[in-house]
């Protein structure tokens, strides 16, 4: 490195930062001004408070035995189960006595976790297929072109209730079965459209000339150009995967423990669900959350599409 | 518009006559008979249509007493001729088909020589499959006429009463002239098993109560009463002392059985009818609509196999008119070790285990009571058979006392830890098995489980349905995990779906799994033939039903005399011993199951009785219920 | 046009191809075979597995099965439903699909009815409260999760108003001697919406010489109105009314169900493309032109922005069978999705196979005819 | 009475930033039948001036006062529905961008038939005739209007456009841009058919362009405006022979004259200021080479300095002759 001698230039990292900075002011006031995008983050922040107090209440308010989401259960009001909501249990008790509220907090932490690594999965796959399609086209484009058309045939829901026969769908592989899924269908071809457009853009023409690898122009300049998108895309695959789960244990068909479409699907099978008011505290509160959290996400996700799309934007 | 006001006019005058509906959850598959007792075995299926036809002989519910049906008294015993084992049927005279001819033997003769009739290299029964083969067993050579009211029926040795009495005697006979010549038509065919299952039956003559009128897939069934079923006036007569007496005035009929009158007061007094002039079978989808329906009366019960789920019972218990009832299950819901696997092997690693299971403490605390603890391969709800003098490991011990219990066992046999499993506190309101002491003193987990040769037990695999399929299982084997764990057992429970569980059981090399949890229905409560095939060796092979890999000697000598025994109370001794030895080796872990819990509107329907192993359900084919409204 | 459409064709039969090979890969990889069901009762001795295994066609290679399976598709067989011995499994999607037609067609044709002119609506009315309102209720309904909605709607109309039964498609008691099977009033229904709508869609062709544009919608107005009436008077006069009357009553609570979750879709996807649209110079041409508001909207706006709502709405059909797996479940509607959930979970694997492919087969023509669309309403595009 | 009289316009645009001054104080007139101008560069406030005379600003902009009388109604004030009625009857617009005024989805003589029956009791039979006979003034073959958009040369659709500008002989036709997407060679033919077509059908014209030269062809009258704000106004002749503002004076001297004498071309130096911030006082003057203190404080007002000649300026190049 050589010293630089009288200016002193800022450090590449810290131009970096603040255009960064920047940009995201201005964006988060895109996406401020988008009214429903805060909505919806509002109420994951809601989730994400209800997840982190949950081991907080275990260690210290709730008596693990009593609340703990999958074993507890309450023994003082045995043969009352499911109990109504009371001072101990602010939304009741299940059918066999375990704390709703727990079980809700509790499932939020697998919800986010299984939301968020199966978009994150697809969209690092869609990003990445799209950028390489785009850039190389030909033989290429044309295989993964049809992987994800044919992706596309199958209606997602029917066949993963065929996949979790072949693979033993626990919470883990399931976000990776998802991500996978949904990565190498509709959205690599969104976002190779999208890579299309950067990709006539002159300063890869540029690149190309200054003798960039064909791997460092797709890492330096396609994908980051593609990235909002993809972002974008994310938030609506987080919906994609709560909802698809929910299902999914909804019909029992998940080697889960504990997750919200299980509690209304043990409420279902004990045969409390068609009472609906009388024992509104088993199906509510968690069918509530699945779509308080699908919805959230979705906000968040035509937040930011205001953001990116500019059409959108208000005039 | 006419043809509208007259269609209403027709339903006005059903209407008027009595109909009774019942609810289904799942459709009918088929209306052919072959497929029904064959590939389409569903209960479904059995419950709409089985009462079509008639058998020669049945165990009647609620006693579970096997008596003549189409035939004419009990059958001749066996005599050896030419090395052949013979014994003859009488058929009762005057029962006639809905077209009107009579029920000969020929129809009988019919019947088994078309499961006897060899195509592609076996027997038609074994072709046609489901229960067919039971009813036609391989030691039955033939089935002859003798005249047009006996049969004779021919066996290459001398048949148990798996053959005998609960075999063959027990097929449902079909109308010889109706199927005569599908049945030549089908043999004509490439697949004549499958041509003959395809067959869509049409004006097919019956002779039971209940005459199959219409289908209509995905939304109801109907059958309407027999006008010239044989049954209509008939009385059955069962004693308190086991006698059983059936009376026809109408076709002048008498019969009595295990000593009959003498044998003290009146049990039940059964009316055949039918009754009902038509039963709707609406079929519902899922239970809420079908509970739904029945508090508002457009259904007067519904059929339900594996009984109400509490949440219904919790509704319809408030419901005025609706009557529930429980009755005991035949079935289980059982731990399986693979004996052929370290360390299900030691006997006394198995019989820790069961000691460590508190079946009380999950039925009555976490589940309230929804589940029966149960303890031996045969419930006791069928006290005939049921040996109440079983060993229980454990029972009635407290959890510390259990955990000592099954430590001291363990290491009797060798077993050891690193670090061994402490109870604090004994006895106190303290007691705990690891844990924290009131005084702050942290007692060690024990740790370091190894089997008596000195190497650390491996990994175990416990395999039980998920919450998803079955919550009760799924409950119950994350604390039957939590119980071993807290003596270092390293089991782990792997809540999975049925079918991975079949086919880990069933793997097609073998059987691949350390402990798994399912359920048994378990067949016909007056000849618990599973036994036999449950635990005997020769079912210890790929695909057999001896999962647990049990091989006892003595065992299979019981199980085989047990299928051999030419009566029940021949029987029953060799099946106590059998519950003994199963008690005592604990290849199984039998756990619990949930009392049958049914519901009807006693202000619509009126059933004889209501107290029968497995529920009402059983009160079947309903010739015998009256509507009331 | 012929030309495209026939190598449109190839395409698609390429790719139905490889959709076949990897449904029955799928169901290859599965584990354990279906008469493994039967290993639940002892008495079934191993023969009669194996003949049962040979009828099902369980045996031989993989690579015959495979080929057996392709050529039995391509020969338009589905093969032998294992639950439902010996009923092909074509036999069954032909009883199950008209009652699955009927619902989501209603119900996705209603749910565009309704989410088109919203969508149209609030894109218009950028902005506004009431913009923000519709927004975030579609949105709502399009995230819900839908066993709740089923729930919901099962509470309020069939429990606590007692409107509507809470499940199933027809009333036993009235059709225990029907002159008709439901069966075909189930495809006579789907003919008569399929028949008003393609009245409805040919009536802008019919109208399209009359030069004034009030006329012209009045014209078109009144064909349509002639086909409801021409319809209800035909079931009527033929004595079916009160059987068709008794299917539509079962219907109204599903379709409500799947109206009020697909109309978000379209109307989101309507505003989107709506406020492109409303960018363009030629909107602002079209008001200069001094046109009414609703002309600029309708007429110019929305007719452009109709065509990606039209391909998504298309195509979308195509998934009636996973979109019914819930509906149909929540509320006993024995259709496709209710077949396919019980055959995967019976392991009735050429049900469920059947099933599949017919859906696969489905989406490709669908494909097919919103190339079509789009030559049709866009004028750009002519191949 | 002018045609058009214009008065102290002024319109913002509204943005989370602050008020975009588009147009401020504008005021100018236009005769029958006359044709005048308006240049400057891009984002100056000219298609604002269109677009509030038409009304047809995007939801934020924000009216802020001044007068446009229209053959003596004042169009600011006019309710929605009669607006509706001045628009292509009275001022119609041949649009900036031609390739996108045509709507992709209907046929282009549709597309005037449309413009036609809204204001004018008229046949659809007869408005085609119309269709034609307007395509035939515009060099067009009439059998051109059952064909779709993008069936058209970019050249065609401009004079589809202005034909269709034409069709409800408005009094006033104001062209944005009308030839910028062209070449040069369509671009003089299109202007010259367009004047022509004026000429015969007695039409006020509003030009609107960032070139001044091509402008001078067909305008008898030019307004010049930089950021907002007309800083001269007089008729073609005067303004090219004595340009006042020194933005006017920069302006010729940027582009190359078509014709007149050979002048060096020189470069404006600075750019074209923020409008959301725009400078206090001339907005013109951090790029005036003239500019003095007054400049930076108030803003000139608009001077007559000979008749028929304003300008906004405190320090106006007036060439004596």
């Amino acid at each position: 490195m050589t010293t630089q001698v009288g200016t002193r230039f800022e450090p590449l990292w810290k131009i970096r930062l603040r255009l960064f900075l920047k940009s995201f002011q201005k964006n988060w006031a895109l996406f401020w001004e988008s009214r429903i995008g805060p909505i919806g983050l509002g109420i994951i922040l809601v989730f994400v408070l209800m997840m982190i107090a949950h081991p907080i209440l275990m260690a210290t308010v709730w008596e693990p035995r009593v609340y703990d989401p999958i074993m507890g259960f309450d023994p003082t009001l045995l043969g009352k189960h499911p109990a109504p909501p009371s001072r101990a249990h602010p939304l009741g008790t299940d059918p066999i006595g375990r704390d709703i509220l727990s079980q809700l907090m509790w499932s939020t932490r697998s919800e986010f976790a299984l939301g968020v690594t199966s978009a994150l999965i697809t969209v690092v796959i869609g990003t990445l297929i799209g950028a390489i399609c785009a850039y190389f086209g030909g033989v290429v484009d044309a295989i993964f072109m049809r992987i994800a058309d044919l992706v596309m045939l199958f209606p997602f829901i029917a066949l993963l209730m065929v996949l979790r026969s072949v693979v033993h769908l626990d919470l883990l592989r399931l976000a990776l079965v998802m991500g996978i899924l949904s990565g190498f269908g509709g959205i690599t071809i969104t976002l190779k459209a999208q890579a299309l457009t950067v990709k006539v853009k002159p300063y890869i023409e540029a690149a190309k000339v200054a003798g960039g690898s064909a791997f460092h122009i797709i890492r330096r300049h396609i994908i980051p150009n593609i990235m909002p998108l993809s972002f974008l895309y994310m938030m609506f695959n987080v919906t994609g995967a709560v909802f698809t789960e929910a299902v999914l244990s909804y019909f029992g068909l998940l080697d889960i423990r504990m997750s919200w479409g299980i509690m209304i699907h043990t409420a279902a099978s004990a045969g409390y669900l068609g009472a609906f008011s009388q024992y509104w505290w088993l199906w509510a509160p968690p069918g509530a959350a699945i779509t308080l959290l699908c919805f959230a996400f979705y906000l968040v996700g035509r937040g930011l599409d205001t953001v990116v799309n500019p059409r959108l934007r208000k005039r | 518009m006419r043809k509208a006001l007259a269609v209403v006019a027709v339903v006005g005058v059903l209407a008027a006559g009595q109909v009774l509906h019942i609810g289904l959850f799942e459709d009918l598959t088929t209306t052919n008979i072959w497929a029904q007792i064959g590939p389409d075995a569903t209960v479904w299926n059995t419950y709409v249509l089985g009462g079509q036809y008639g058998s020669l002989y049945g165990s009647v519910p609620p006693t579970w007493t096997w008596l003549p049906s189409l035939a004419d008294g009990f059958p001749s015993d066996f005599v050896e001729e030419d090395g052949k084992w013979v014994a003859t049927v009488k058929i009762r005279q005057g029962i006639t088909w809905t077209d009107g001819t009579p029920l000969t033997a020929d129809d009988v003769v019919f019947t088994f020589n078309v499961l006897l009739t060899q195509v592609g290299g076996m027997r038609m029964a074994l072709a046609l499959g489901g229960n067919w083969p039971a009813y036609c067993p391989d030691t039955l050579l033939a089935v002859e006429k003798v005249d047009d009211y006996t049969v004779k029926f021919v066996y290459a040795e001398e048949p148990g009463l798996g053959e005998w009495t609960f075999g063959a005697l027990g097929c449902p006979i079909v109308q010889k002239a109706y199927w005569e010549p599908k049945f030549q038509a089908a043999l004509q065919t490439e697949d004549p098993a499958g041509s003959l299952l395809a067959v869509v039956p049409v004006d097919e003559p019956i002779l039971g109560g209940y005459d199959f009128a219409r289908w209509e897939p995905g939304a109801f069934a109907v059958v309407e009463r027999n006008p010239t079923y044989y049954g209509t006036g008939e009385i059955l007569t069962l004693y308190e002392g086991g006698g059983a007496e059936i009376s026809n005035p109408r076709l002048n009929y008498r019969f009595e059985a295990y000593g009959g009158a003498k044998t003290g007061p009146v049990l039940h007094k059964l009316v055949e009818g039918p009754y009902v002039d038509s039963i709707i079978y609406p079929i519902y989808l899922n239970q809420d609509a079908a509970v739904l329906a029945l508090q508002k009366g457009e259904i007067a019960m519904f059929l339900n196999p594996l009984g109400l789920a509490k949440g219904f019972e919790d509704r319809l218990k408030a419901t005025p008119g609706v009557q529930i009832i429980a009755n005991p299950p035949w079935g289980f819901r059982y731990l399986a070790f693979n004996m052929r696997r370290e360390p299900m092997n030691y006997k006394a690693f198995r019989v820790a285990i069961a000691t460590l299971i508190d079946r009380e403490y999950v039925a009555n605390s976490v589940f309230q009571g929804i589940i029966t603890p149960m303890y031996s391969v045969v419930p006791e709800s069928n006290p005939f058979w049921h040996n109440p003098d079983i060993v229980v490991y454990g029972k009635g011990l407290t959890h510390a006392e259990r955990v000592a219990e099954a430590v001291r066992i363990l290491k009797e046999a060798g077993f050891s830890w690193d670090a061994e499993p402490k109870v604090i506190n004994p006895g106190t309101r303290n007691e705990a098995v690891i844990g924290v002491l009131p005084d702050g003193q942290v007692v060690p987990a024990p740790k370091g489980f190894k089997l008596p040769d000195g190497r650390y037990c491996p990994e175990l695999e416990l395999l039980a349905p998920s919450a998803g399929y079955d919550p009760l299982r799924a409950t119950f084997a994350l604390y039957i995990e939590q119980w071993c764990r807290e003596l270092a057992i390293p089991i782990k429970a792997n809540l999975t779906g049925f079918n991975v569980i079949v086919n880990k059981v069933w793997a097609p090399d073998g059987f691949d799994f350390d402990i798994y949890m399912l359920g048994w229905s378990l067949g016909n409560p007056a000849f618990p033939d599973y036994l036999y095939y449950f635990w005997h060796s020769s079912q210890d092979v790929p695909d057999g039903f001896n999962t647990p890999g049990y091989r006892n000697p003595e065992f299979d000598r019981l199980a085989e005399a047990f299928l051999k025994a030419k009566s029940v109370e021949e029987a029953r001794p060799l099946v106590f011993r059998m519950q003994e030895l199963l008690a005592e080796d604990v290849p199984y872990v039998v756990l619990f199951d949930t009392p049958i819990k049914e519901a009807f509107r006693a202000d619509m329907i009126e059933f004889p009785y209501t107290e029968v192993l497995g529920g009402i359900q059983f009160v079947w084919p309903l010739t015998t219920v009256k509507a009331l409204k | 046009m012929l030309r495209f459409i026939l190598s449109r064709l190839v395409q698609i039969a390429i790719t139905f191809f490889l959709f076949l090979t990897v449904v029955f890969l799928l169901f290859q990889a599965m584990p354990g075979d279906y008469t493994k069901q039967f290993i639940m009762n002892p008495k079934i001795p191993p023969e009669a597995r194996k003949a049962l295994q040979e009828r099902l066609g369980l045996t031989g290679s993989v690579w015959d099965q495979y080929i057996h399976y392709v050529r039995n598709v391509f020969t338009g067989n589905l093969g032998v439903s294992f639950q439902h011995y010996p009923r092909e499994v074509w036999d069954i999607i032909k009883e199950r699909l008209p009652r699955t037609a009927v619902l989501f067609l209603v119900a996705e044709l209603v749910a565009f009815a309704l989410g088109y002119p919203l969508g149209k609506y609030i894109a218009w009315r950028r902005g506004r409260t009431s913009d923000y309102v519709v927004t975030v209720t579609g949105i709502l309904f399009y995230t819900i999760f839908t066993p709740l909605l089923a729930i919901i709607l099962l509470f309020v109309f069939s429990n606590a108003l007692g409107w509507f039964r809470s499940g199933g498609f027809l009333t036993p008691s009235l059709w225990l001697r029907p002159p008709v099977q439901p069966q075909t009033v189930f495809l006579l229904l789907t003919a008569t919406v399929l028949g008003l709508l393609g009245l409805w869609s040919g009536s802008f062709f019919l109208t399209k010489r009359i030069g004034h544009p009030r006329p012209r919608a009045w014209t078109r107005r009144g064909l349509v109105l002639f086909g409801v009436i021409l319809a209800t008077w035909a079931w009527w006069s033929s004595g079916l009314g009160p059987y068709v009357w008794d299917i539509v009553w079962h219907m109204f609570l599903p379709v409500l169900a799947v109206t009020l979750i697909s109309f978000g879709g379209t109307m989101l996807l309507m505003r989107d493309s709506m406020l492109e649209v409303i960018r363009e110079d030629y909107i602002t041409t079209a008001k200069a032109k001094g046109l009414p508001d609703k002309v600029v909207r309708d007429k110019h706006a929305a007719r452009t922005a109709l065509l990606p709502t039209v391909t998504n709405f298309t195509i979308g059909l195509g998934f009636i069978v996973s979109g019914g797996i819930v509906t149909e479940t929540m509320f006993s509607w024995k259709g496709m999705g209710l077949t396919y959930l019980e055959a995967v979970l019976q392991q009735d694997f050429p049900l469920a196979m059947g099933c599949l492919t017919f859906t696969g087969i489905l989406v490709l023509l669908l494909h097919l005819v919103v190339d079509v669309l789009y030559a049709l309403l866009d004028p750009r595009i002519s191949y | 009475m002018p045609l058009l009289d214009v008065r102290d316009l002024t319109m913002h645009y509204v943005t989370k930033m602050g008020d975009v001054h588009a147009v401020d104080g504008v005021t100018f007139s236009l005769e029958h039948g006359e044709a005048i101008g308006l240049v400057g560069e891009s984002g100056c406030g000219k298609t604002s001036i269109a677009l509030t005379l038409l009304r047809l600003l995007p939801d934020n902009a924000k009216f802020l006062g001044g007068q446009a009388l229209f053959d003596g109604v004042d169009l600011t004030r006019l309710p929605e529905s009669e607006m509706r009625k001045i628009r292509w009857r009275g001022i119609s617009m041949i649009f900036q961008a031609a390739m996108n005024s045509l709507n992709p989805v209907y046929r282009v003589g549709d597309q005037i038939i449309e413009a036609m029956q809204t204001h004018m009791s008229i046949s659809y039979r007869e408005a085609r005739k119309r269709v034609a006979e307007l395509f035939e003034l515009v060099g067009l073959a009439p059998e051109l209007m059952d064909r779709y958009p993008h069936e058209y040369s970019g050249g065609m659709k401009q004079r589809a456009v202005i034909a269709m500008a034409l069709a409800c002989d408005p009094k006033l036709i104001i062209a944005d841009e009308p030839t910028t997407a062209l070449d040069v060679i369509v671009q003089d033919r299109i202007l010259r058919r367009i004047d022509e077509v004026r000429k015969t059908l007695n039409m006020a014209m509003m030009y609107i362009s960032h070139d001044i030269a091509v402008i001078a062809e067909v305008s008898q009258r030019i307004g010049v405006m930089y950021a907002g704000h007309l800083v001269e106004f007089g008729d073609t002749v005067t303004l090219f022979g004595r340009p006042a503002h020194p933005y006017t004076i920069a302006l010729m001297s940027a582009f190359p004259s078509l014709r007149g004498e050979k002048r060096k071309l020189r470069a404006l130096p600075g750019e074209p200021p923020d409008l959301l911030r725009p400078p206090p006082g001339c907005r013109f003057h951090p790029r005036c080479p003239f500019a003095t203190e007054i400049c930076t404080t108030q803003a000139p007002p608009q001077d007559m300095i000979e008749p028929g000649h304003t300008v906004a300026c405190w320090h106006p190049q007036v060439r004596r002759s």
